[in-house]
């Protein structure tokens, strides 16, 4: 970007809480609701749990207007690209939150079918563990996330970030992020 | 329970019944693959038996054992009450059963999803897609020979998928010991 | 120059400072926090200036800063140019139409007389009439506002086309349907009222509104023309594509209808328009309907009912705050309708498509072609 | 069916019919189901389901699990209401061991069974007024389904995926004070389901989408395995709770009721009706369920009391090889079927003779439902396929296993 | 015996007044609106807001609420899990995993060296606390998992679930 | 030949025959701890009582012999009677220790408990403490509390290794299972009475408490320490070996097998090579597939086939060889064989053998003898002199002293090529041009010829680790990157192959559950 360069440097802090505080507190989200843990979302978004109180209310099932995708429960290899287009036609910045044990490894569906976390096809933010997740947990998730996003460099898309740490992750030999086999390493 | 489903049968095909039993409640006929459609037919258009609702089919893999497969036909009647088993002998290498998709409407889906998971194939079925699980999926993961966590991405990963055992040993094995894994 | 000076003035405070504010905080307060409010939740109140959550407002202001910083993105396969402009198109004749909307009536240096027994027509004495409450004072007023209302069909047609996406096109093609068919409706409401008032010119409109049955009974839209108030507030709801009527956008059929393609500010811009043209639909229902600026029984020279004439504070004093008195009225009213129109939103199921049309052509029109005919029936016999 | 809508069209001017997907993830097809619709405008002339994409692979895993490890896998079957299928797989294996639970846990069984019944429709009708847009009556019904998972919690520690069933009995018995806690809830959930009339039952907007859309009629229900209240509205009485009793559905008064038509509206009456029905079951359960044991005395079957084991060799073995081993089930095979609340859920069990299930089918009402689905859709309009899909109540997990 | 009977669901006919769209509208805005007022009702008590604020209000869990995993301790303050391994074995999930280890008190024999749950993959059935034999491991703690940012956040070890352990009761061997 | 009736089935057995067996004939189990088939028979437990007619005593069935016309019941009440009896009293005094007890999930204790008693406690007494965790040899661990006496062990120590170490000392039920003085269990076998004992109280130091017994997986697989081939049970849980447990082969080992033997399953994880590797670099299988192919064959053009030596391996099994034989001469054009292996090592009269290498025998097999292969020592010497100028080598053992082996690290530096294709890291395969992993036994299948020439087959436990591969894999891509494909996809192909008589060998078959 380079104006944040050219901006004294009180203010540049100052525009990036800012910037931080407008985008934790405005997240249009997109529910890719699949499974059980679709109970669970809907329950934390109706009267008793309220996620609206967050600015997280309104639902845009265009991925176009979504800045937070909830992946809600399991996602199967019939399913997972569908979830990768979905990701890939949000606009930045945008943010990924694994609903639940499924979405974030699996889960006990260890199988043929099952994918075992959508980490192995989007990057992911936050990781909500239950299965489902109680609607506290989810807050809790949020809240972990709102301050994440809260530190995150202002006019600079998280993509990159996440790009850079996707690679880093790579070339660190983990291998859970090893290239399969018939590429070079 | 009484045992006249399975007489019925018995009376009216005497010669493709394998073998009959009630136990447990559940009336239960062994048949040969060749004539189910015909027997279906009879058991659901017959008065005393009005057998119009399929409540199921399903398949069983009983590996090592030959005939290898057996298709599971559970018929119910709505008027009468009552319920019948049909079991269908099914061999390894000649894996078809006739299709009833003709009789009910719901053994379209139901002999589907049973190709899907076993592939038994339906001779006469008009659409036999597989209905749970996608096209490009080779094999059936519900045969016993069928690997539970063969998995078959869609997607050009960029990563593999998880493997168990490097999983454990990255993350909870608190000093990595020799041998077992890469550098 | 200083009426241009005047005008933007005007324009300034009206769209800027009234409109815009409107539409915004009502996609926060008449949206988020009164739903909640229906639906014993609490709403929106994270967001905070200092420990204050301020009914949730700070989170207005962050969906506009975050709105703002969102990647644009134009679909690949769309065409670019039209994509482009149609948020414009959608958002500019919403806030155009408010040029004739009058808050008050023009402004007396003299005294102002009200002279009951000529239908409560106020005179000025001793001074002269200046300075419309409206940006634009003209006498087809209300040609106007239906002229520039009919462009944004465009808007959502263009949006829906150009966006290359199976749904938008459905959600365009049912706007532009639903529009039109709703406006023949909404034109033929009014026309008995237009018989009844004679006029086009909206400021006059509600003067007229002024007049009194028996001198209770104020002569307001509602009242003379009731059954044309109930088509017109119809044809309103579905004009401006709210719930019931919120085909275009059927969130759960054609996922977000013309806009499905839109992100950030073009987004943000079809929404703000979409709750702009509510509040322009609430003023026109308001000016037509609801007396406008008008307070039964206040008048510039004091409080009028039946024979009673009564000036509290003094007549100085007086003309003051009834100027206040109506401009708050007229903002009431459209508040009110307004959270009218969303209490309606919160309760009602969606119409099917074709029920609308069906609502529309089949009882609406024939409705409002019978109630011009009655209208003029009476009036001829009077 | 689908050409004969479509040739008179042609004659005028060219048109094309459009083909939409709908999904899977889309609003309105809980991310888990597509539709592949030949529009002409907007009506559908024809319609391809495909499922599957919940897909988890079920049977596979159960047939790689113990015996009792298959219970979190019903909680997730139906996850609306996963107690009916606790329960019904529960009953399932019981009959296979031919063992018998004590009368407590079956009163305990039909409560909580019925519980989340209740939760099941509240859902199924509130998310049908949230998809035509009646988000307010969709909040209110959730309001009711948060009061019935707080009754669940309570009993079974989890809001959702209870596994609370197990085979020879249930995990614990009632709490205490159930019965209390239970007419607080009931008088509010009598209250929510007034409002949902009020706001719902009479309103013309809502009738005119629900009646005579999405018409099913009781020989193609039969014929397409249709059960559960989507039979019932069709006038067909077949309710396994009446027709084939189990646990103590014999022993208590209750309407099933049914519809005439088979519309959607009709199936939303149905649901009402049904969870009027269910607060009535739960009241006389509650009123005539008397102390006792809540399981099985089999020490095959049941694990031995904690303090048993800790303390003596003889109940640390039993529950040893009870949690390596799982439970000895004997050769052979069983249908069972019990009334969940999309239908007739059935469980054919094969076992031989392992701790582990040789083969475990789940005859899931909704995929078969779903197979029946595009005749509903068909020559509807595209609008129309909300109220008939969410009508049908399909659940993804149990759809797709 | 019970008393089973068919009933037919009211199928109501809409009056003409009704079909007039306006008593049914009306009638829905009564309910609507009356929630509205009431809850802009100054005095909070009388509102009916069903909301929890959660972070700022925290509402106990159900006694037996199944939340994380805490192990239990001995009376001296060490871990009473013996790595029998009876939780991994039931857990579906496969998410526990135990190193065991020689312990120097011979009285206990065997411990963990190595305990560790996979929280983002425990799907909280609490199968693991019916198989434990040794009272070891539990899931009352009252609290729920807490989300993580980074995938391997979630692998909660021995020390931080003993942190979470009380005291256990149970006695364990018999008599001795 | 005696006839027997029993429940009620009336079995011909041959003469001699106990109870015992004759039940197990006809389909009855008779529950027994001290009778173990390959030992003498004490009769002390009592568990194996059963019903004759006639007698108004029980009989235990293990030492029973059948007489004509006996009538025998297994499951009358007395006799459940007796058996829930005998199972309350070993019980009495068992510890509560299936958590930290070894032998939970394969103890005798267990199963019959929930077969044949199903009662609860009945103790109101402490229970009898007793010796725990001693150490009795360096590979057994003693716990006093769980020892039931039935004295397998002590009988193994006499009748089959017949060192004597074990006996029993005290009376009553203070009795325990000790060694003599100044002597501990330290045979060669010792670990067979931890397999052989019934319940927990003899357990394995190497096992111990390292995998619960029922979460492992068993393969039938065979013993590579020696060129026996004893017969195991390869035992194995999330993809490592976890330990061998000999398997009844009455031709090769009996019940019994070597503590040596039981440690090899180490080799299959220690200090793996997991990747191919050129020149130290790690590369992937079809990179390194083309190097390799790339530099073979410049290889072949420079210098010729001639001057590269090709090191056979009696460690690989008869598939690998029986394709490096090919690939050598069909593909590379070599038949300049050396042979390479372990050094020998110690050997008894019963089952060890001097040969470490499992598969001498095979390989002779496959090359059609010895003779025509050129020693190790040769293979130096050539090395030494020059005259080699390629080597392509299986496995990294060579039967060398420590000096001969640095001679040869440092001859190998004159080499244009050095192939290794090895399942360790070591100091060869640091020198390798191109290393390329191999999978041990547990991660393939194949066969072995041991020392009687017995062909047995061993079945593939679990994948292979990292990016592994069987030799004869890997010879197969070789050959096809070098344009001159064998055309073997499965292993079984590779041994219709080889063993072209339709031998039925029911080993490999799954066992059905």
């Amino acid at each position: 970007m380079g104006l944040e360069h050219q901006l004294p440097e009180v203010l540049t802090t100052r525009l990036e809480s800012a910037v931080g505080w407008a985008r934790k507190h405005s997240l249009f989200q997109y529910p890719f609701a699949t499974a059980c843990c679709g109970m669970e979302y809907m329950a934390t978004a109706s009267s008793r749990y309220d996620i609206a109180r967050f600015g997280a209310e309104i639902p845009r099932f265009s991925p176009r207007q979504a800045d937070l995708l909830w992946v809600v429960g399991t996602v199967n290899h019939k399913l997972a690209p569908f979830l990768r287009r979905i990701y890939e036609q949000m606009a930045e910045p945008k943010w990924v939150m694994a609903f639940g044990v499924c979405a974030s490894t699996g889960g006990f569906y260890d199988n043929y079918a099952t994918v075992q976390g959508i980490d192995k096809i989007i990057p992911v933010d936050c990781y909500i563990p239950g299965c489902p997740p109680r609607p506290e947990q989810v807050i809790d998730g949020l809240l972990a996330l709102q301050s994440k996003i809260q530190a995150e460099p202002w006019m600079k898309y998280a993509y990159e970030e996440k790009a850079k740490r996707r690679a880093e992750m790579e070339r660190s030999g983990n291998p859970l992020f090893t290239p399969i086999d018939g590429q070079e390493t | 329970m009484s045992k006249k489903l399975i007489d019925f049968v018995a009376k009216h095909f005497a010669d493709e019944v394998l073998d009959s039993h009630s136990r447990l409640g559940n009336d239960t006929v062994v048949l040969k693959r060749d004539r189910l459609p015909e027997i279906v037919e009879r058991l659901r258009d017959d008065e005393s038996t009005a057998m119009n609702m399929l409540r199921a089919i399903t398949s069983v893999d009983y590996l090592n054992r030959i005939p290898r497969f057996e298709v599971v036909y559970v018929l119910y009647s709505i008027s009468k009450k009552h319920m019948l088993t049909l079991r269908v002998v099914v061999e390894e290498e000649d894996c078809t059963a006739p299709s009833i998709h003709h009789l009910y409407g719901a053994a379209g889906w139901m002999e589907r999803e049973v190709w899907d998971m076993y592939g038994v194939e339906f001779d006469g079925h008009p659409d036999l897609r597989r209905v749970l699980l996608y096209e490009e999926f080779e094999g059936h993961p519900l045969r016993k020979d069928y690997a539970k966590q063969a998995s078959q991405p869609r997607l050009d990963l960029l990563v593999r998928e998880r493997d168990s055992v490097e999983e454990f040993n990255v993350f909870y094995k608190s000093k990595p010991s020799e041998g077992s894994r890469d550098s | 120059m200083a009426e241009i000076l005047l005008s933007v003035v005007k324009i300034a405070v009206i769209v800027f400072g009234f409109v815009m504010l409107v539409a915004s905080l009502m996609t926060l307060l008449g949206d988020r926090k009164q739903s909640a409010k229906i639906q014993n939740r609490i709403g929106p109140n994270q967001a905070r200036f200092f420990g204050f959550s301020l009914a949730g407002i700070p989170h207005f202001l962050a969906d506009g800063i975050k709105m703002i910083l969102k990647e644009n993105v134009t679909p690949a396969q769309s065409n670019k140019f039209l994509h482009t402009i149609a948020p414009g198109l959608v958002f500019v004749p919403a806030l155009v139409g408010w040029a004739v909307v009058p808050f008050m009536d023009h402004y007396c240096t003299g005294t102002v007389q009200t002279l009951p027994q000529m239908n409560y027509t106020e005179v000025c004495v001793g001074g002269e009439w200046k300075n419309y409450f409206s940006i634009m004072h003209f006498n087809s007023g209300l040609l106007f506002a239906f002229a520039i209302a009919a462009v944004s069909v465009y808007g959502a047609a263009i949006a829906g086309w150009a966006s290359n996406s199976k749904f938008s096109l459905l959600g365009g093609l049912r706007s532009s349907a639903q529009m039109i068919s709703y406006e023949v409706s909404m034109g033929l409401s009014l026309a008995g009222v237009l018989m009844i008032y004679g006029t086009l010119n909206l400021n006059e409109m509600v003067r007229m509104q002024g007049n009194m049955f028996g001198d209770w009974l104020p002569m307001w839209g509602v009242v003379v023309q009731p059954l044309a108030f109930f088509l017109f507030f119809l044809a309103g709801l579905a004009e401006t594509k709210r719930a019931p009527f919120d085909l275009p956008e059927d969130e759960s059929v054609i996922v977000a209808g013309y806009i499905t393609e839109y992100s950030s500010m073009k987004f943000a811009m079809m929404q703000l328009s979409e709750y702009a043209a509510t509040v322009f639909i609430a003023a026109l229902i308001a000016v037509i309907f609801l007396g406008g600026w008008q307070v039964p029984y206040v008048y510039a020279d004091g409080i009028r009912f039946l024979d009673n004439h009564w000036v509290p504070f003094g007549e100085d004093a007086w003309y003051w705050i009834s100027i206040f008195l109506r401009i708050g009225a007229m903002v009431f009213k459209i508040l009110f309708l307004v959270w009218l129109q969303f209490m309606m939103r919160w309760t009602l199921p969606r119409f099917r498509y074709d029920q609308v049309m069906t609502l529309g052509w089949k009882i609406l029109l024939p409705l409002s072609i019978a109630n011009l005919f009655v209208t003029a029936l009476v009036l001829a016999i009077l | 069916m689908a050409e004969d809508i479509y040739q008179p069209l042609d004659q005028d001017i060219h048109t094309e019919p459009m083909i939409l997907q709908m999904g899977p993830s889309h609003p309105a097809t809980h991310g888990t189901v597509r539709f592949t619709l030949t529009l002409d405008g907007e009506k559908v002339i024809k319609c391809d389901t495909e499922v599957g994409y919940l897909h988890r692979g079920f049977e596979k895993e159960c047939e790689n699990s113990t015996w009792t490890q298959v219970f979190p896998y019903t909680d997730r079957l139906n996850y609306v209401s996963p107690l009916l299928n606790n329960f019904g797989y529960a009953l399932a294996v019981e009959r296979l061991l031919e063992i018998e639970v004590p009368e407590r846990c079956n009163w305990i069984r039909t409560i909580m069974g019925e519980i989340s019944r209740l939760s099941d429709h509240l859902t199924c009708v509130g998310a049908g007024g949230l998809e035509l847009g009646a988000m307010t009556a969709f909040l209110y019904a959730l309001e009711g389904r948060e009061l019935v998972w707080d009754l669940i919690e309570e009993v079974t520690g989890a809001r959702l995926t209870v596994s609370y069933g197990r085979i020879g009995g249930v995990k614990d018995d009632l709490t205490e004070d159930f019965a209390d806690r239970w007419a607080y809830t009931r008088g509010r959930l009598q209250e929510i389901h007034a409002n949902t009339h009020k706001l719902l039952t009479r309103n013309r907007i809502f009738l005119d989408r629900m009646q005579g859309t999405g018409v099913l009629t009781p020989e193609m229900g039969i014929s397409y395995g249709y059960t559960g209240p989507v039979l019932r509205s069709t006038g067909v009485d077949y309710d396994v709770r009446k027709d084939h009793p189990y646990f103590m559905y014999g022993e208590v008064d209750f309407d099933v009721p049914v519809g005439d038509t088979g519309d959607n509206y009709d199936r939303y009456l149905v649901r009402m009706e049904e969870i009027t029905q269910s607060i009535r079951i739960i009241d006389q359960c509650l009123e005539r369920m008397e102390p006792g044991p809540v399981n099985s005395d089999d020490p095959r079957v049941v694990l031995p009391e904690k303090e048993k084991v800790y303390n003596s060799i003889e109940g640390m073995i039993n529950h040893f090889k009870i949690i390596f081993e799982g439970i000895q089930v004997p050769p052979g095979e069983v249908y069972s079927y019990t009334e969940a609340g999309n239908g007739e859920l059935g469980f054919y069990i094969v076992s031989n003779g392992t701790g582990k299930p040789w083969k475990i089918h789940v005859r899931s009402p909704s995929l078969i439902m779903m197979g029946g689905l595009h005749h509903l859709i068909e020559g509807g309009l595209l609008a129309d396929i909300i109220p008939t899909f969410d009508t049908i109540n399909m659940i993804g997990g149990e759809c797709d296993k | 015996m019970g008393n089973v009977t068919v009933k037919n669901v009211d199928r109501i006919k809409q009056t003409l007044w009704e079909k007039s769209y306006i008593p049914e509208i009306l009638r829905g805005l009564s309910v609507t609106t009356s929630h509205f007022f009431r809850n802009l009702n100054p005095n909070k008590e009388k509102r009916t807001i069903f909301t929890r604020e959660y972070p700022e209000v925290i509402t106990e869990y159900p006694e037996r609420y199944r939340g994380l995993h805490r192990l239990m301790l001995r009376d001296d303050g060490q871990v009473r899990c013996v790595a029998c391994m009876c939780c991994s074995t039931i857990c579906p999930a496969d998410c526990i995993h135990i190193e065991a280890g020689e312990h120097d008190d011979p009285t206990i024999e065997k411990y963990p060296t190595v305990f560790v749950i996979d929280e983002l993959r425990c799907i909280v059935c609490g199968l693991c606390v019916e198989a434990c034999p040794c009272d070891a491991i539990r899931m009352d703690s009252g609290r729920h998992i807490p989300p993580s940012l980074e995938r391997d956040e979630a692998f909660f070890d021995r020390d931080l679930l003993m942190e979470l352990g009380g005291l256990s009761e149970a006695k364990q061997g018999g008599q001795r | 030949m005696p006839k027997v009736t029993i429940n009620g089935t009336e079995i011909e057995v041959e003469k001699g025959t106990t109870l015992l067996r004759a039940a197990a004939q006809a389909g009855y189990e008779v529950p027994h701890f001290c009778y173990h088939p390959a030992l003498s028979i004490p009769a002390n437990c009592r568990m194996c009582l059963v019903e004759v007619e006639g007698n108004w005593k029980l009989q235990p069935a293990c030492y029973s012999e059948v007489t004509d016309g006996m009538v025998v019941n297994t499951k009358s009440d007395r006799v459940v009677k007796a058996q829930k009896a005998v199972l309350e009293f070993i019980l009495v005094n068992h510890p509560v220790d299936c958590p930290i007890c070894d032998q939970a999930g394969e103890c005798k204790l267990q199963d019959y408990y929930m077969a044949y008693d199903a009662q609860e406690s009945r103790l109101r007494t402490e229970k009898q403490s007793k010796v725990k965790v001693f150490p009795i040899g360096p590979e057994v661990l003693y716990d006093g509390e769980r020892c039931i006496l039935c004295t397998r062990c002590v009988r193994f120590c006499e009748e089959i290794t017949g060192t004597n170490e074990l006996t029993i000392v005290q009376r009553g039920d203070s009795a325990e299972i000790r060694t003599f003085p100044g002597r501990e269990l330290d045979n060669d076998y010792s670990v067979c009475t931890a397999d052989i004992c019934p319940v927990g109280a003899l357990t394995s130091r190497d096992f111990r408490f390292k995998c619960r017994v029922w979460l492992l997986s068993s393969t039938d697989s065979v013993c590579t320490g020696c060129s026996r081939g004893c017969n195991i049970h390869l035992e194995h849980f999330r993809n490592e070996i976890q330990r061998y447990r000999p398997r009844y082969n009455p031709q090769v080992n009996d019940y019994w097998m070597c503590d040596a033997g039981r440690l090899t399953y180490k080799e299959a994880h220690e200090d793996r090579l997991l990747r191919p590797m050129n020149n130290g670099v790690q590369l992937n299988w079809h990179a390194v597939g083309e190097a390799t192919a790339d530099k073979l064959r410049r290889v072949l053009k420079d210098d010729g086939a001639a001057t590269m030596a090709f090191v056979v391996s009696p460690q690989a099994s008869c598939e690998d060889l029986f394709l490096a034989r090919e690939f050598a001469t069909k593909v590379l054009g070599t038949t300049n064989f050396y042979l390479g292996g372990k050094a020998d090592g110690d050997s008894d009269d019963f089952l060890i053998e001097a040969d470490k290498n499992p598969n001498r025998e095979g390989l002779s097999q496959v090359f059609g003898g010895l003779d025509d292969l050129k020693t190790a020592v040769q293979l130096l010497q050539d090395l030494e002199e020059g005259t080699l100028s390629s080597l392509y080598m299986m496995e990294s053992h060579l039967p060398f002293d420590s000096g001969e082996r640095t001679r040869f690290i440092d001859a190998l530096d004159q080499l244009d090529l050095f192939i290794l294709q090895a399942q360790h890291r070591s100091d060869l395969a640091a020198k390798a041009h191109l290393a390329l992993p191999t999978c041990s036994h547990a991660e393939t299948s194949g066969t072995f010829v041991n020392s009687q020439g017995i062909h047995q087959r061993f079945d593939q436990a679990f994948a292979p680790h990292g990016q592994s591969l069987p030799h004869w894999q890997i010879f197969t891509r070789l050959s096809k990157a070098l344009d001159a494909p064998l055309e073997y996809t499965f292993v079984h192909q590779v041994q219709k192959e080889m063993f072209p008589a339709p031998e039925e060998e029911d080993d490999a078959a799954q066992p059905a559950e």
